[in-house]
């Protein structure tokens, strides 16, 4: 039985999600949606799954008491700890079952869209893990920020095309990826996020759901109870976010936080907190928020951070703003940093740009002593050390 | 009955259409290239409105469409501009778009344009069937407004029929699985497709498009459907010989 | 009861080891040996190091089985996942062991050495962790070839002192790092590999031990038996190798294969095979096989690989070396490269340089089909990207 | 009797004992800064042999044996020089040195050089109490070489009565826990430490080092001590003013 936040037939959360798609791709797109739940929910996908999430991936991901963040802002703050999968971030545990999902329908060659980096990583690396070929586009600008992503993706034998039109980030590469896809429709799109024509944000959000699935029964372990007061997760697309709230979205005591990147300020004209400044819209394939002009022409968006710089957010996510099970906060460039050096100062870890965001709401928030919170700790952030090394001098 | 149905019921084969972006090369070019198309003797154009992230269209309408927007184009200035030219031009005319500018600009206020535009045909080729099924074709019956569906090898016969019965302007077959641009030839496959369309027996006209370029693929186009339509290749040759080369691209389509 | 491969009441592994330091240095080396053992078998220690372990680290690592890479050699090739612990590599294991035991010594103020800057990293990351002062020796060609390490230990605020003597590379920093602590003796010395004066070799690798006795109960779970044919790592100072052989140095039937860094060619002259071109001598503090020459001066050494360009290796390596415990091999830099390509291509794992050296020596084995063999991928190569990426196009 | 023993025996206070590393700044500057050293009236001397990892150094005597090294200076060479001058030299000589250069030159044949150069004293800073008394100490007794030992603020009274017995030279008195190199001044807390020590009443002879250079530190430290040894100071002089500058630096060092 569906609930209230998984897609109803037609792939909608609320008013938000379906197919938006050329005709071009309904076969594609169509195979996916009458398989993916069978094949996810299959015994022999689910040991694979598992089994490379244990073995390969490096799950479960600890769930980390961090004392001296929570002395500082006097609150109980646990870390779960995606920084510490393959590859440095969350996005595996989609690409790992993405594969095998394209495996089962007998696809040989991947294609994706990539922001920071982390999502062709992790692509790059389950096509060779599966000795598949694959193509990542990535927007012009984006392969200069994430230049340590692009050599790895390089080193892992995959093709990166860049992205030169529009703001060349993150939705001009999803642009790309799926002109490149109406073109070759026996690739498997493995998209990065939960965006996209239904089936592709359900299916990210299930595969991703493993976050939560970790976290109840690690919060229980820990502390007896499976919920935490609240959670918080930064949102680009909305994949982590997803991912960490799933098992708890219909359990409304739990609060639910997602961060966007509010850029140099959310009103400043260069900015990416989408449910502010956005409207509800068509983009890739799916109703949701969006920012745009009076026309519906999409807006460039801006964010410091690679992974946060999408005009849209996921459908679900759209439902969850729109509904208000989800607060949406947001945090700018500057916030971000500082809290990015705040996390690597007391606690050691030094979390991805993108990361850094959910982080940056903690000074804003009006914590209780007795308040549990985790955050999820999306990514590292090797592959913004020359960034953060900018502005640690400056 | 819809214009553009009517046009292909009369005329029968080798219907030339023309795609072109508004608003481009110049802002105010839109009437012009109308004008000369019609001069040229095109049997309907399908007005391109740019859009910022078009999903279906390949490297040239897309670049046509940054450089109409950069000149300041939008949907009042287009529909000011078709408003302004109702009454001279006498070739029918589509207006190619996305759904997010339908639905940002408002599906009813949309409507009411086109229609107030004289034109009766749309395309959105992100606009899904099912969607167009729960709302759209209620709003667009509501005004007069006939969709166009495109098919594809991969489109299955059932979902063909359904298109069909749909239909009341044309059925846009799409060449190949590739996205609008210029390719050079048609291959036996795609010959195969277009006669097993054919076999159909649809009650719809057939229209294809994409990949078609030249004399040569135009003429193979027609052996097959009622007509092609050339988008790519024409929005290069605006880009390289201005409005002033219309003609001559057009009689080079029509006759080797 | 002491074991065979356990340090005898001196310090001495069969001849090698034992304390030649300057008296200087006497009292903070006898401070720690007077101590180390009760600290570390505390049941307070072990309570705060494993759950540090568990919930900060991410242990265990996960226990591999490399299908494609087993097909490709013709064996059971499993990888002890080091790489994906925090920080990146096994380096971590020591220092959050050190980070405890300096702090129950009531030390405030922590220096190093790094060569790869792994060990510079971990220890910034634990001084982070536990508010402590951090100053980190590295050669300044180290500097140069593992600067994305350099900013990390920068963002961490640790203070990165360039050693500019000799070879400019680990062996000096090692110096810098001892003289430093000769004129600052109250500072805690948290040494990064298996080496130095007695009890800093015995303490790295019971530190490091928590790697063997994971594969111990993982190869159990997974294969019914606890012990590998055969276990290979690479061997800078030796503290993964330690690691990864602690628990079975005892049990002669499991083979131990510890690879050094042939630079060049063992006999170009550009090398860093200890093993193969070193004889008796002292470096650091302990007695050991040592790259010198026929004054007894210290050769510089040479490898592609900052954290194997190391003139000596632990004394525990020594022995086992002289002793035949283990076999001792050894990769050149191309040798090293290529098995990096290899294990990216194949299982989509970017290794560190050092750890490549392990999995290059694969095609020079003879090697059985039911041969079941643990590699220990002792790190990650994110900080290896700019030497990989000219060699890939090269 | 232990050659320098005997003469801080005979002269008693004030000895000026100077550290400089051999080979340095020239290859054959060996012999010529000894016996300069011997016309400036300095008590003994610490013949430096260079040391590619000299650990328990600061960076002038570091940087000068680097230098050294590069000169082609190596045992061998040092044993000449110091065997070319054994009849003209009148000043008592100690070697300094790394245990590994003793090692892999071969133990006994390190001492023979040494005794056959005429001396009996060697100091060898990374050589832990622990390995004299289990092994060099036979080997040395058996040549008549005695090791000096180092004593620092933070040596215990149990440890340093050892030494006092192992000692037939004199104990090397570590001024302050800091490695080689010019300081200032001597501090309160140093001149506590000296007279802790002196308070002990110990048999063997009391020389201070480490951190002495300049008149006012060498005149403190023999408040204390039977005298004072200098190195990094005199290394800088030599490097800046040559040998020819070596008579008024020991000047400057005994009268200010
Ligand atoms: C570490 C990290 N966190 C978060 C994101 C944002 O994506 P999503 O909202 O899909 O989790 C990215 C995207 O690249 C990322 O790399
Ligand atoms: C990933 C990795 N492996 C191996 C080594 C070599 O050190 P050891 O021999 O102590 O494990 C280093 C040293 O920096 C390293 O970073």
């Amino acid at each position: 039985m569906k609930t209230k936040f998984q897609p109803d037939e037609n792939g909608y959360f609320g008013e938000f999600g379906g197919a938006y798609i050329p005709e071009l791709l309904y076969p594609n797109v169509k195979e996916i949606e009458d398989n993916y739940i069978q094949i996810i929910e299959s015994e022999e996908f689910q040991k694979e799954y598992r089994g490379l999430l244990k073995d390969y991936v490096g799950r479960p991901s600890p769930l980390y008491y961090a004392t001296r963040l929570s002395e500082k802002y006097k609150a109980h703050i646990y870390l779960k700890r995606e920084d510490l999968v393959h590859t440095g971030a969350h996005k595996i545990n989609n690409t790992i079952g993405q594969i095998l999902i394209a495996q089962k329908l007998g696809k040989t060659q991947i294609i994706a869209e990539t922001g920071a980096g982390q999502h062709g990583v992790a692509t790059a690396t389950v096509c060779a893990l599966m000795g598949m070929d694959c193509t990542v586009f990535m927007g012009e600008k984006d392969i200069v920020r994430q230049a340590p992503n692009v050599a790895r993706m390089k080193m892992l034998g995959a093709k990166v095309v860049p992205a030169t039109s529009g703001s060349k980030t993150l939705k001009d590469a999803t642009n790309e990826a799926i002109r490149y896809w109406i073109q070759n429709p026996h690739t498997f799109y493995l998209i990065g996020s939960v965006v996209g024509p239904h089936p592709h944000p359900d299916m990210v959000a299930r595969l991703q759901a493993i976050i939560s699935e970790e976290i109840k029964w690690q919060m229980k372990e820990k502390t007896g109870k499976e919920n935490p007061d609240t959670i918080i997760a930064c949102v680009g697309g909305g994949s982590n976010a997803a991912g960490a709230f799933y098992h708890y979205l219909e359990n409304e005591e739990v609060e639910l936080i997602a961060v966007e990147a509010a850029g140099l300020g959310v009103t400043s004209g260069e900015s990416a907190a989408t449910s502010q400044l956005g409207e509800v819209g068509i983009i890739h394939g799916s109703k949701t928020i969006l920012m745009q002009d009076e026309y519906g022409q999409i807006v460039e968006p801006y964010s410091i951070s690679a992974g946060l710089d999408y005009p849209g957010v996921g459908p679900l996510h759209a439902f969850l703003f729109d509904s208000k099970r989800a607060k949406f906060m947001n945090a700018t460039d500057q916030e971000a940093l500082d809290a990015a050096f705040e996390l690597t100062k007391v606690e050691g870890i030094i979390p991805a740009l993108e990361t850094a965001h959910a982080f940056a709401v903690l000074p804003k928030m009006d914590l209780r002593e007795d308040q549990v919170i985790v955050i999820n700790l999306s990514g590292r952030g090797d592959k913004d050390l020359e960034t953060y090394i900018k502005h640690l001098d400056a | 009955m819809n214009t553009i149905a009517k046009h292909l019921e009369q005329k029968g084969r080798n219907n030339l259409s023309i795609y072109f972006t508004s608003g481009f090369p110049e802002l105010n070019d839109t009437q012009k290239v109308i004008e000369e198309l019609g001069e040229a003797g095109v049997d309907f154009i399908e007005v391109g409105l740019p859009y910022s992230d078009p999903l279906a269209d390949g490297p040239t309408i897309q670049d046509s469409s940054t450089i109409a927007l950069r000149n300041g184009i939008n949907l009042d200035i287009v529909f000011d501009q078709l408003m302004s030219i109702k009454d001279s031009n006498k070739t029918p005319l589509v207006v190619m778009g996305y759904l997010n500018q339908v639905l940002k600009y408002g599906e009813k206020r949309f409507c009411e344009k086109v229609v107030a535009c004289g034109i009766d045909t749309v395309i959105l080729p992100d606009l899904p069937m099912v969607e167009y099924e729960n709302h759209y074709k209620a709003l667009f019956d509501s005004y007069g407004i006939n969709n166009v569906f495109l098919i594809t090898p991969n489109t299955s016969e059932e979902r063909i029929r359904k298109i069909d019965e749909y239909t009341q302007s044309f059925i846009y077959m799409v060449a190949s699985s590739a996205i609008t641009g210029a390719k050079g030839e048609i291959s036996d496959q795609q010959i195969a497709y277009f006669e097993r369309i054919k076999a159909m027996n649809l009650k719809s006209k057939l229209i294809i498009g994409f990949g078609i370029s030249n004399h040569s693929t135009f003429s193979k186009a027609c052996e097959y459907a009622n007509g092609a339509i050339i988008g790519s290749a024409f929005i290069k040759n605006l880009q390289n010989n201005g409005i002033q080369g219309i003609a001559s691209f057009v009689k080079g389509i029509r006759n080797a």
